[in-house]
């Protein structure tokens, strides 16, 4: 068996580890932008209980997030109950519930970069914008955002890795289900459960890292762009 | 095709077992393995499995009685022993508080957890049946669940593993030292039952076919015992 | 037109302004930390104050009263800020179109035109952070220019400027106010450009406005030394072109009374102009003299004689009923017998009355 | 059994947990100013192969890296064994271990906010700096690291709290023994695998929010300290 | 002292630059985009030059050819920033000594003597963050000049401050050249600040040292009119003081075959001072003018008249071999006679050589 010859359920644990983590992302960055800057830029009642319910899954064991989860998303949970009455959406024992899993779990990593990125955007800018005519929300998507996109590819890198290696909220919430929820990390778990696994198990290793090492390379090259896209100094 | 949630110990044994299921029926066999707890709530919400393959009764029995599975249904498919692992060519160890502290010389004793796992449950029973409980509950590390105590004796982190003998069997560089009395503990159930949701046809023929012959002798081969299968 | 009568404390300063103006440019001027950039920011809107009202062209930007603070989006004020404040991600032809594609402001006025006036054509796709100090300044101008303000706020925005610059962007800012109507309020230190650009002057003094009011009047108030700098007290005086020497590039202005001779002035016969002369370069002479190299000359009697403080003397003369200032030694006046009710020869280099110090009313 | 009166083995889980956390906050937020720094500001080589490393926790399953950490560390490892054998220091089965394991987890989470503040010091400063005589170190500590401040507090909350509920790797490397190495995160897993565990689940869930919301709102008023500290705007 | 043969390319600019001097201060004087920040900072050893040498008394900071390159932190270059560049988490306190406790640069230099320099006692426990504009430069320029600089570069560093402000500053400065020996380089726009300051200019144009050389000097050289600006166009007199006249607050200044008298000159009997006399300044008149505020006449002979386009034509006037500048209209050079060789009486108010126009050698 050659290293770099992938096994079929290789490439489906692979691609279904790349489908959920980037559906993961892709769901959880707009919503964790949001939220970063409600965090970042305005004082709301309830502002520290958003922001501890945003760290919430980072301090609680992923099994106890994974059970929450199963049990408010779960077939009979009252949240998945009306998705899937209102909407015909079912997170349950599928790759979708996964990608929640992973989405959640990865959202405090997300969003605190994020964050710190808005609040170091210089208000006085958007003070500029909003005398041009800008308003608040034009304002936020021509000059707050673009500058805070650092921490936004920053934040989005930490999420995507994450989401990757996500293992034991997925595990509770939507089980081991090979082509459905098995992902890398829990294809790595399933092969360490027998005695002659060790070598399956390394090679999904090797392929976890080599991905996501990939995208450590591509979130640099793109962080090292918007770099030089502000001319290499501030105005 | 069917889905089956089985405990993740019984991994080896399912597999094989599935296929030559699949070579007799041609039905395909879908597996989910994962912690017998883990997998006890998810068919507890719900989960779309068609049968529940717990290495524990008393997650079994929770299962039933909160209507994940048919209670009707759930049946043995095969017991197990406990063992005391060690590194391969250690001398037989007698089951005795002195022998077994003199193995450790201060190390500690791998074992699933008894907490959380049922092998771990399983092995405080033992162990407290048999008086040792005192002497080592000390010097336990407790492991998320067997393969990984084992796995700790095999690498030499820990000089003795409390393990089920499927287990122990397998591992080629790690010796079974002792083994517990079928009396010293509750008696180790694997059980299998069809869940609430399934109307998969396929289900009581795979039930049938895991107590009957040809899934027997795998399970057999692999060091289960099943000669107290209903 | 424009009209603050406001108060609050910011920070260590208590401030309170308050001053109208008609209109046309009104310089705020004062001392470094006196409060000119905490007034415009107030105006504009990005700073609030506990109480007063602000009002422009009729429409109330804040009635602390009525609870009213229109945002600041909504003043409808070009800012030029002290501070750049470019956006750095943006090249400087985003920068300067910001308003248009940000702000919704459509207006009139070319993006070329104000590109050549600005000196900005080599650097349109350049990112601030490469761009030179006086580079910033002048794209933080274009950007208010083409923001199609109903008023323009500018915080000294020619510090960093060299001559030749503002001597091209002074008159546009002219025409801007004069033919566009659009009235600026204009942050500076130098006497030169706030005479030589405002209407109204609004002196500023640690946060509170002890005087304001039209540039000649406060230009040639004598208590007002400190604030508006003695070296560069002079005059206004109001004039009527009647007539052009071509050959000399001599405009002649009728000032009531006398002609005076004047280089280099773009003005049409009959327009009316307005000429700022500095009090140090006016001399006087007790009787018309013969064989000088200056042109201007006329007959004026002194009403007043204030001799300061060390070497120098302040002499008002009126002729016809414009003032004009006149700063000699002390000792001339005695040499002189100059006093209060005399008459005397004024005399003005032409060229002292240079591009810089005159202004279309 | 009333919801707020801590059991003695909830107390002690309880402060083993902070003590872990802390500990491993500790040791790797040193290091991770120091790699953030590294990252942010120089261009080595084995620059991306470092930047790497430090996702990889991240992107693994954690079980893995506890076993990678039990291979290295282990008391057969090349690193348990010349530390045990040199030093007498041991992180096997005990709450060292367990701090490793958080610290090793945590480690990217430190990282990745910590290098966006430095790659957002303006460097101009430290070229003031360096113009009015300060070394390059002495200017990193007068002038960078203060103004990066609140990023290493954004990834020192963040990794606070992924060090209190780090459970994977704690619990592959250095198992579930009660008073060493069970942590609050290996508790409340240990309550979720009883049938009869929900209360006890229930009561560690409320725990370990109610610590990570203590800490969340300490961060935030710290935060703002620092923020008020500069004036509210830019120099 | 401060030697600069360099050549390199910064973004678009092809940049070339080779100047010398003496010591006192170096001013770089050129349009907006010029290249003076960008020269001052490969001085400073903030960017690098392709090739070329600078040497600072003798030390070498920068040789391409033998690969030496300082630096920044052991050039001892006191550095006022364009943009100010404070420590925005240090108070001013903190940003003034900064380069004593951050840099273990002693000095000697009082600190409380720079804070009433600057007037920045009542800001020392501010953060840079809540302080204006002007003050903001002004803590730069005190934490520069509490480095215990070698050389001080000083970029734009009075731009906006107020007149009063840069009265106080400028002869600080002055006395920091002359009697701590510091060399300062100054890049400026004013050329009034310019002459009243300098040794040695240097004009920049386009990354270029088109000319440098003794201020005196450059100031007459017609050929540089557009970059030292004509109306500022002047020249500078030497002269030694002969006496006071403390009645009227008049020195008496002997320039070489004539005595001049000039109000509120800080200088004792004897010193050695220089005056800058601008051209427009000066008038002309053929014969010594009887009643005149004007008090000083004095007869020079001419030796150029360049009739420019325009109403203006310049004059250069010798009083022994000191050159005086003069401007009036061509309009006069007719009515007069006007012609090189001609003597005539030059006329320059003593008002007009007021204390921002002259310096102590
Ligand atoms: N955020 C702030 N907090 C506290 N004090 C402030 C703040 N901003 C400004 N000040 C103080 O208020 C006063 C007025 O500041 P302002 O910026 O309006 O001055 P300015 O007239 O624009 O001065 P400059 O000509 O130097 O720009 C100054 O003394 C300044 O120190
Ligand atoms: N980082 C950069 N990249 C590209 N071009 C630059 C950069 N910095 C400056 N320039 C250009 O180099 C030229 C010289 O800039 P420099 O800052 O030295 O000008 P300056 O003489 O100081 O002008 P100012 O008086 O406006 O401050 C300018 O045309 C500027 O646009
Ligand atoms: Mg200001
Ligand atoms: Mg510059």
């Amino acid at each position: 068996m050659n290293l770099f010859d992938l096994q079929p359920d290789e490439w489906q644990a692979l691609l279904l580890t790349l489908k959920v983590a980037a559906v993961a992302l892709a769901v959880s960055l707009p919503v964790a932008v949001l939220v970063a800057y409600l965090l970042a830029r305005t004082r709301f009642p309830g502002h520290g209980l958003v922001n501890a319910l945003v760290h919430l899954p980072l301090v609680l064991p992923p099994v106890v997030t994974g059970y929450v989860l199963l049990l408010m998303f779960g077939r009979k949970g009252p949240v998945g109950a009306f998705l899937s009455d209102t909407f015909g959406i079912s997170f349950a024992f599928s790759w979708t519930g996964a990608a929640l899993a992973a989405g959640v779990m990865a959202f405090p990593l997300i969003v605190r970069p994020i964050r710190l990125s808005f609040e170091a955007v210089d208000p006085k800018l958007e003070e500029a914008a909003k005398s041009l005519g800008a308003r608040r929300i034009v304002a936020f998507f021509t000059v707050t955002l673009p500058l805070a996109l650092p921490g936004i590819l920053g934040g989005a890198i930490l999420g995507f890795a994450k989401a990757m290696g996500e293992f034991g909220a997925t595990i509770t919430f939507v089980s081991n289900i090979p082509g459905e929820t098995r992902t890398l990390a829990l294809a790595l778990y399933t092969a360490t459960q027998t005695p002659s696994g060790d070598l399956a198990a390394f090679r999904l290793t090797l392929i976890a890292a080599f991905v996501a090492f990939a995208a450590l390379i591509a979130s640099e090259l793109l962080a090292r762009h918007l770099r030089s896209r502000l001319g290499g100094a501030d105005a | 095709e069917l889905t089956v949630f089985a405990a993740a110990s019984m991994r080896e044994a399912m597999e094989r077992i599935a296929s030559e299921f699949e070579s007799e029926t041609g039905m395909r066999v879908v597996f989910s393995f994962a912690g017998t707890g883990t997998l006890a709530r998810q068919v507890e919400a719900g989960a779309p499995a068609d049968l529940f393959i717990s290495a524990d009764s008393d997650w079994m029995d929770y299962v039933a009685e909160n209507g994940g599975v048919e209670p009707a249904s759930v049946r043995q498919i095969a017991s197990n022993k406990l063992v005391l692992a060690g590194p391969k060519e250690s001398p037989a160890l007698g089951l005795n508080a002195a022998e077994i502290a003199g193995f450790l010389d201060g190390q500690r004793l791998a074992m699933a957890d008894p907490d959380t796992v049922p092998a771990g449950r399983y092995g405080k029973a033992a162990l407290e049946n048999l008086g040792l409980w005192q002497s080592v509950s000390g010097q336990l590390a407790p492991m998320e669940n067997v393969r990984v105590a084992l796995a700790s004796v095999a690498r030499g982190d820990t000089p003795l593993g409390l393990v089920y003998r499927t287990d122990a069997q397998i591992e080629p560089n790690v010796a079974i030292l002792a083994t517990f009395p079928d009396t010293s503990h509750p008696e180790i159930r694997y059980l299998a039952a069809v869940t609430e949701v399934s109307s998969n046809p396929a289900a009581d023929p795979f039930l049938e076919f895991l107590t009957g012959p040809d899934a027997q002798e795998i399970l057999q081969s692999l060091g289960f015992v099943t000669d107290k299968v209903e | 037109m424009l009209d603050v009568d406001i108060a609050g404390t910011v920070g260590s300063l208590e401030f309170q302004a308050r001053f109208a103006s008609e209109g046309g440019v009104t310089s705020l001027f004062g001392q470094s930390g006196s409060g000119k950039t905490t007034l415009t920011n107030m105006i504009a809107g990005l700073l609030v104050p506990q109480t007063g009202r602000i009002s422009l062209d009729g429409t109330v930007l804040f009635d602390a009263a009525q609870g009213v603070n229109l945002p600041v989006q909504e003043r409808r004020i070009g800012h030029v800020f002290q501070d750049a404040r470019l956006f750095p991600h943006l090249s400087v032809r985003s920068n300067l179109t910001y308003a248009r594609w940000a702000g919704r402001r459509k207006g009139d006025r070319d993006l070329d035109e104000v590109v050549d006036l600005l000196g900005l054509s080599t650097l349109l796709e350049r990112k601030p952070g490469r761009l030179s100090g006086g580079e910033k300044q002048r794209v933080a101008i274009g950007r208010a220019l083409l923001s199609d303000p109903r008023l323009l706020i500018m915080d000294e925005p020619l510090a960093s400027l060299d001559q030749a610059r503002r001597n091209d962007i002074l008159p546009y800012l002219d025409r801007l106010c004069g033919e566009a109507g659009i009235p600026i309020l204009y942050v500076s230190h130098s006497i030169e450009e706030v005479a030589r650009l405002s209407d109204t002057l609004v002196i500023l003094s640690d946060g509170r406005t002890p005087a304001y009011g039209p540039v000649a009047e406060m230009l040639t108030r004598t208590d007002l030394g400190r604030a508006t700098g003695r070296h560069e007290a002079g005059a206004l005086i109001h004039g009527k072109v009647t007539g052009m020497d071509a050959a000399w590039g001599l405009t002649l202005v009728d000032i009531g009374g006398a002609v005076l001779q004047i280089p280099d002035l773009p003005a049409e016969t009959g327009d009316t102009v307005r000429l700022r002369i500095r009090a140090r370069d006016v001399a006087l002479a007790l009787e018309p003299p013969k064989g000088l190299s200056i042109r201007n000359a006329f007959e004026a009697s002194i009403t007043s004689i204030s001799e300061e403080t060390g070497p120098y003397a302040e002499i008002l003369c009126v002729l016809n009923d414009q003032t004009i200032r006149a700063r000699i030694t002390r000792a001339s006046v005695a040499d002189l017998d100059l006093a209060a009710g005399k008459n005397v020869t004024v005399l003005i280099k032409s060229v002292a009355i240079d591009r810089r110090q005159r202004s279309l009313v």
